[in-house]
């Protein structure tokens, strides 16, 4: 699904990331670690478009990034779940339109996702807010929303970045069991998080690899966490 | 051409689904649809203006073209011998189109403002007055050649006078065309600017439409139909506003000045009717513009 | 009023670091700024097509003023006496300000366009004319009682046909004074609305600056100042480019219709001079007024 | 510093808070938790005067906030560093100036507070990003930011929501060492926050009261972590 070549980025200066080679196999559920700073959000972006690497080859789907243009990257977004750190929305449509995007923007009805949407908004526990606007909702809310958004599609990646920095632990627990359901239905699972004890969680329910950013590269960190 | 086409049945399509994703621009819209007003009815009064002017142009044209005479100064004996001496030696100068004696009655309604309508003219040794149309005419050969021949004749193409006129009338015309190129330029700039305004207050719904997958022509569709509908809607109300304000104005009739005869007559209405729609693809281009701007540069 | 001062004062110093914290409002600015100069440019025309309006009905309204002439047509030896007469009566005419004979060589003058000048009037029966200057005798009167009096006398006020004309020049100056208002309400509106695009578009670094303890003055300051200055220099720019293309425009005479005699002369310059101050004011208030109504629903 | 006496708050609809009583003594260290949704955020935003208790009283410098006009308020913030949940800054100034905002917005010369500004950007890990624009930070040096803009007028009293969500283990207790720090200085100290391990993890270090919101009301939550 994802696979890096000798990937290297910087945003200008120095190199943020260096010498990244990684293969994501469809069905595989991943955990990215490091401190802050260390460039999780910024190999997110690199997975799906959102920024280009300065050196080595990144596969897509099997497409090099480097050969689409906007509309081609645009098209491959939609196989492709997000869930940003910073959860952004359309402030001026309620929860639902917000969660619905991704089926409007690709021009399929909303209405034959109907029951899946709703399904969604009650796992996520938002059943109560789905007409509120987007600012009128808590941090943790923004953030299922946010994760919401990402699977209405079904796409065949879903790449989430502290998806559950904002949420108590029963929550994060519900997310987290959601993504691995997920993950048994054959999707691909790359989540960002410095959250050591999901990590442990997570393990108890999947086998999850367990990536590491330090010195610039992508290190497996196997069992020793 | 073919995606110019494709976006001009994107505007004029109602995806309300595709709309409903851009959030109202609010101030930049209401700005758009005041600025299309305000120009359009400021383009109407400068498409009148054009028009008196090219009207006024035109009648002091066709004034120049007939207005010299000649005067025949002789002895009332002597008069229509040289008149038609006159007339001969006219008839043979290249560029004149065309030479009349001017009739008694004629010459007494000359005189009527200053003198009553019953001067009576016959038997007086006033000049015999002769029309010479025509303008292509060499002036000084003719007042050369009449001076040898016929010492009496004097012309006096004193319609002459009106030549600055004329040049100025055509200028003025040619002011009123920039300035409705300047309406629409401004207009037009105005747009750009909104629009991108509208755009740049928006980068956030951008990132998020790209996020979950979606072209760029779609986001600028929305911004594009919105802003130019909002023109088209801005302009028909400041062209209904123009026209309603220019059917007001008094007109003082044919010899008035080019202001106080502004106006529209017959065929002249249709004019003004061309700013909505121009107003319209203006903005349509424009916010295409500004929209491919900001969407490139947030790549 | 006080708080009005501080604001002025606030508009003129320059709190560098006040100014830093908002961000530069790129496209609203300089749509402010453009808009100032189109602006600026139309009223610099508008006040130039006010003061040639003005001219004309003032040249109009004193040639209506003089322009009645009595024809007191009589027989040659009797002409002197009838016109004594014509004149005792019109000295008694209340609201009459002058009577006067008009000499040969003035009546000469007249008719000099159509009979040259050696017409030779002495001994012909063409008839004696007296000016007439006032314009509020009663001329129907006039009329009859010199048609008791002295039926060879006839009135002929074709000065007053231009009495349309003066009026129409006035509705024209007052249509350019309010072209004047609109121009400048256009601004205002303009302004207010790029103003409120602009904070609307800032909710974020309001909502910030509300979170360190600004106060909505400090707020509004930088947005205010911003803009102001913008519409100044707008206006500046336009107003001198409006002058520019006036100086350029022909200038056809005296006799010339009111547009093709636009410019400014002598104190007419200061004028134009208004329009930047009158646009800072303009832009000031605007701005005040929407960082008002924006800071205060943001609450 | 902050009394609440009998207040409710409702968005409009439902009542969310009802019937909290409250003194937070100067020099107290608060924590607050409640599942998410439950109302940690509005009740941060009642005590730093930005929403009105629909109901009850509530004092803040012995100041009833209903008293107070929009200025009046500015001028009282000016005493209470606030670390806001989503993090906002004026992303056309670097760090350094972002941080330094709340002096400038007070007419304080920045330059006297230098020492004090380059010390609390080095404290919070900032050093080599201080000249970068807000955008382009990571999250976690977003938050960092955040605290750090809260502390640089020393104010009375810190109101911090989730102030180390997107931040790693040892980063969230270096900023908790801060915070503990200024806690000794005298500063009343109030974090709104789901991580419990981050509570556990102060209480070795200072006396910590731990309110809880649980069906609308405001509980000690006590010794029973
Ligand atoms: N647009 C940008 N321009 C310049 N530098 C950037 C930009 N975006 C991020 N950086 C820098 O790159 C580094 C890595 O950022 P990134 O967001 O990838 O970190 P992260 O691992 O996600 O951290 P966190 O856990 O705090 O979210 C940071 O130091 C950040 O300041
Ligand atoms: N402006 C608003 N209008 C209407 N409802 C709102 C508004 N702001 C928040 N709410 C609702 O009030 C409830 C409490 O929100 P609040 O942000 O205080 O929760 P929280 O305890 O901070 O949650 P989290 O841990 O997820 O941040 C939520 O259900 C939220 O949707
Ligand atoms: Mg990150
Ligand atoms: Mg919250």
């Amino acid at each position: 699904m994802i696979e890096l070549d000798e990937v290297a980025y910087s945003y200008g200066g120095d190199a943020l990331l260096t010498a990244m080679s990684l293969s994501l196999a469809p069905g595989s559920f991943h955990f990215l670690t490091g401190p802050s700073g260390s460039g999780k959000t910024t190999f997110l972006k690199l997975c799906y478009g959102a920024l280009v690497p300065t050196e080595g080859q990144l596969r897509l789907f099997d497409t090099d990034i480097r050969d689409l243009n906007r509309d081609g990257i645009a098209h491959l977004r939609r196989r492709v779940g997000v869930v940003h750190q910073d959860c952004q929305f359309l402030d001026h449509l309620p929860v639902t339109e917000n969660i619905a995007l991704p089926l409007t923007v690709s021009g399929q009805s909303v209405a034959e996702h109907g029951g899946n949407l709703g399904e969604l908004i009650s796992w996520v526990g938002l059943g109560a807010r789905a007409q509120a606007l987007p600012p009128e909702l808590s941090g943790g809310e923004r953030q299922r929303v946010a994760l919401a958004r990402a699977l209405i599609q079904s796409p065949d990646i879903v790449l989430a970045d502290e998806p559950t920095g904002n949420v108590d632990w029963e929550m994060s627990q519900r997310l987290l069991r959601l993504l691995v359901e997920l993950n048994r239905m054959g999707k691909t699972i790359l989540i960002a998080t410095h959250d050591l004890s999901l990590i442990r969680a997570a393990k108890a329910h999947v086998q999850a690899r367990v990536l590491r950013i330090s010195d610039q590269r992508l290190k497996l960190a196997g069992a020793d966490l | 051409m073919k995606t110019v086409l494709a976006l001009v049945r994107g505007v004029l399509s109602t995806d309300a689904q595709a709309d409903r994703v851009v959030p109202p621009t609010g101030f930049t819209a209401r700005l758009t649809l005041f600025t299309a007003t305000a120009m359009a009815f400021l383009a109407v009064f400068a498409i009148a203006l054009s028009l008196a002017a090219g009207q006024l142009a035109q009648n002091w044209r066709d004034a120049l073209a007939g207005t010299a005479t000649l005067r025949v100064q002789a002895p009332i004996a002597e008069r229509e011998v040289q008149s038609s001496r006159a007339l001969a030696i006219l008839q043979q100068t290249p560029g004149v189109a065309s030479a009349r004696l001017i009739s008694e009655d004629e010459q007494k309604a000359l005189l009527a403002p200053w003198f009553g309508p019953d001067v009576p003219l016959a038997g007086l040794p006033v000049p015999q007055l002769i029309e010479v149309t025509g303008d292509s005419y060499d002036a000084a050969g003719l007042r050369l050649r009449l001076q040898a021949e016929l010492p009496g004749a004097v012309l006096d193409d004193h319609g002459r006078w009106r030549a600055p006129f004329v040049r100025a009338a055509g200028r003025l015309r040619a002011l009123a065309w920039a300035s409705i190129f300047l309406i629409f330029g401004a207009m037009g700039g105005m747009i750009t600017l909104a629009a991108n305004a509208a755009l740049s207050a928006n980068v956030q719904i951008i990132t998020v439409l790209r996020l979950v997958g979606a072209t760029d022509a779609y986001i600028a569709q929305a911004f594009v139909r919105r802003f130019t509908l909002r023109a088209l809607t801005g302009a028909a109300i400041g062209t209904a506003f123009g026209l309603f304000a220019i059917a007001l104005l008094p007109r003082a009739g044919e010899q008035a000045s080019v202001l106080t005869g502004l106006g529209f007559d017959g065929s002249d209405w249709l004019w003004p009717l061309l700013v909505p729609p121009i107003a319209g693809v203006v903005a349509f281009v424009a916010t295409q513009y500004a929209s491919r701007r900001v969407l490139g540069s947030l790549s």
